[in-house]
């Protein structure tokens, strides 16, 4: 077994530096690396390339890095929710690129199985095939997208082993596997750092192969954006 | 005419036996409220469930449990989480069988826009382009005009595009449309709507052919 | 919850027809969806082009096909073991197509995940890559490998339930899941059936959306090809 | 001159901490007995697990459990299962350290065939044109001569080849030779084996600069 675990949140972003290219999983607030994030804002790199589905809330997720100007440019799919990310875009201080959500999670994988690019119909005919190979398959057209490049990775799971070995809960899963393996480095943490072999090796959803290092993570908020019920009968 | 939950209860009728179903945000996630519960049918959300249910009680609700809107959700037996790459395995692979989802503009030849007003809003296309790139059945929830009494059934869309020729059912607070190769084919009226009050809301071409039927909910 | 129960492997297969394209999952003995291809032979279907890394062994297997003469081609990444298909094969009497093993996991993905086409570098410069477009990505070559089109998919689970939901067990996974969902028609054969609900929802392997029909399958034999052993001490 | 477990035993040197190693079938399949027992090493197997352990006790194999070799396996505490796409992932994608597999030819430039006989023999070529097109690291593990005494460290291969231009180290029952740009560059005699015994088996350019030490196993 090949040990990954690290002491703490700051050893597991040791070599994080300012001007680098950092992939970060999650879905709105739900399974975002929110030690990882807290790290980010301590440590306080700044001119980041952040590619991740959301930009966070105004006070929570990538929304502190905003707050403090720590990034040059968002990679999303969706960024509504966020005033200082809305006030930032429009002013020009933040570069932002949308693209589809699907696209996003493609480019992901491609990077972690070692494909170059991937032919997706996605934003066929609109600006988001701007100056990018198109190409027909049986009367299909499809856009050629290209795998990410990321230095680190920062994903969160809900359980893990020294090993590295992750299982995610629910719809906190999102991209975070999607992401393990498609930077150089890809830093886990976890809610739950369970003894190496007490995870299934049936129900494992990312092997420790594709993780560098893993940390048990703290004080989780794990902020809920739009509280939803049904009225009790 | 009719209000959201009326569009959303006509949407249900389209709603099939064996369909797998993706919601869009807004009138779309009303339409789960109105599917008749005699047929099986199961909501994809692309945040990676299979098998929603509806919203939890109160003091049941789960950070780990939401749906692409970001609201709380429940699962439902048989229900499957995956992540990201697999769910639109789902709607890219043309697993799931119907995609309702709301839109700025739709125009005559099936085009749609609904992520970008330039200099405005900038909200994104979350999974939208995925969506209407891929999905056979599209069928877009929106009112027929905008705030400012303008008609969104356009000759041609002048908001950037979120898809092309791909919308196949419009249904609004108006009418039931469909998109064909000739135009915008008017299907149904809303309760109390006329033809005439439906093509003064129309810019782009609508078809009428012999009696239009008022819709039945 | 969509109910894709059938009673049995005869109305599973329904539908079948000679000269038609079927991916079948497994690797070696191992994992394959026995109580499928028994039903093949019955029905004496034959002009079938078989995708499958393997292609059993002389009495089990694919292998029990290929004695009746039903399959006219096969496209897998290792055919060693098997006298009979060495000779059909050398006699001319059988189509065989050979590629990559990474390369036919990764045509089923592209099948199911609605990919027309995928970069790989398996096989550039070799007699795999002839005849196809082959590019350069980031000075390394690639070739272009399409998506199968196939009617029907065989798969074997060792749990399910009636939503079509699939649980596999250690190395039996392989190709299975990969090829759920890359056919028109998918059929899963379990082990065991197990009520809806009953499965974890955060440990299901292959959502129901995936497949068209799945039943509970019947004396599986599970026979192993290399029962190597550690002597005890 | 090595057998094939000295071969194996040589290769394990090779194996460093902190690796994830794929073994091919034959040889490299017994570089698992020798890795030193120090360092901290994951075994891959392109069927579907990582974290192999060695075969089990009679009375404990799993008909669901093999490796890529279809050998009945175990596996360790901290192993894996997954699907094939995901495994040629790990491989396509870079993230196993070092490959080691069997050859029926080598060339000069590291281009290797070992997956057909043209007319005579076609088992197929498996992983391994995923594995030697992927790999960054890749030992062949083999005889320094075939069955009729010829060699099989050539100008250029013969046979179909599996991959071009990948292999960077030989170990043989003769010798340890890396694949430089200017042709195999011999490292290390087998005990007892002199370089004009090398040479002599050796088709292809073999560099011999300064002492050539005799291997330490």
């Amino acid at each position: 077994m090949i040990n990954k675990q690290v002491e703490h949140v700051q050893a597991a972003l040791e070599g994080v530096k300012s001007g680098m290219t950092l992939l970060l999983g999650g879905f709105g607030l739900c399974g975002i690396p929110e030690n990882a994030i807290a790290e980010l804002v301590a440590m306080n790199v700044n001119n980041l390339t952040c590619i991740s589905n959301n930009a966070g809330v105004d006070d929570f997720g990538l929304g502190l890095l905003l707050q403090k100007h720590q990034i040059k440019k968002m990679i999303s799919s969706y960024v509504g929710e966020n005033d200082e990310f809305e006030r930032q875009m429009l002013s020009g201080e933040l570069d932002v690129e949308l693209i589809p959500q699907g696209t996003l999670a493609e480019r992901c994988r491609a990077a972690q199985a070692g494909f170059p690019a991937i032919y997706t119909p996605a934003g066929f005919g609109t600006e988001v095939a701007e100056g990018k190979e198109t190409r027909e398959f049986d009367g299909k057209m499809y856009v050629l997208e290209h795998a990410f490049k990321a230095d680190f990775s920062f994903v969160k799971a809900w359980k893990g082993d020294a090993a590295g070995n992750l299982i995610f809960k629910g719809t906190a899963r999102n991209f975070n596997p999607n992401m393990c393996g498609a930077a150089k480095i890809t830093v886990a943490e976890v809610e739950e750092l369970v003894p190496v072999g007490s995870l299934d090796p049936n129900q494992i959803h990312i092997p420790g192969i594709f993780i560098q290092r893993i940390f048990q993570g703290k004080n989780y908020e794990k902020r809920i954006e739009q509280r939803t019920l049904t009225p009790k009968p | 005419m009719l209000d959201k939950n009326g569009i959303a209860k006509r949407i249900a009728k389209e709603v099939k036996n064996g369909y797998y179903v993706n919601l869009g945000i807004g009138i779309p996630t009303l339409v789960a409220n109105f599917v008749r519960e005699d047929i099986e049918v199961e909501f994809q959300s692309e945040n990676g469930i299979l098998g929603m249910g509806p919203f939890p009680y109160e003091g049941e609700e789960d950070a780990d449990l939401i749906n692409a809107g970001k609201q709380t959700i429940t699962a439902l037996d048989g229900a499957s989480y995956f992540d990201s790459a697999m769910s639109f395995s789902m709607i890219r692979g043309q697993h799931v069988d119907l995609t309702i989802l709301g839109a700025m503009e739709v125009a005559e030849n099936g085009d749609i826009a609904n992520w970008k007003i330039p200099g405005r809003l900038v909200k994104g296309m979350g999974g939208a382009m995925d969506l209407v790139a891929s999905a056979e059945n599209i069928i877009v929830a929106m009112m027929h005009t905008n705030k400012r009494g303008e008609s969104k059934l356009l000759k041609r869309c002048k908001l950037p595009l979120t898809g092309v020729n791909c919308v196949k059912k419009i249904v609004t607070n108006l009418a039931v449309i469909e998109v064909t190769p000739q135009g915008f084919k008017l299907l149904e009226r809303a309760p109390g709507v006329s033809v005439e009050e439906i093509a003064a809301a129309t810019e782009g071409e609508l078809i009428v052919q012999g009696n239009i039927p008022e819709m039945t909910l």
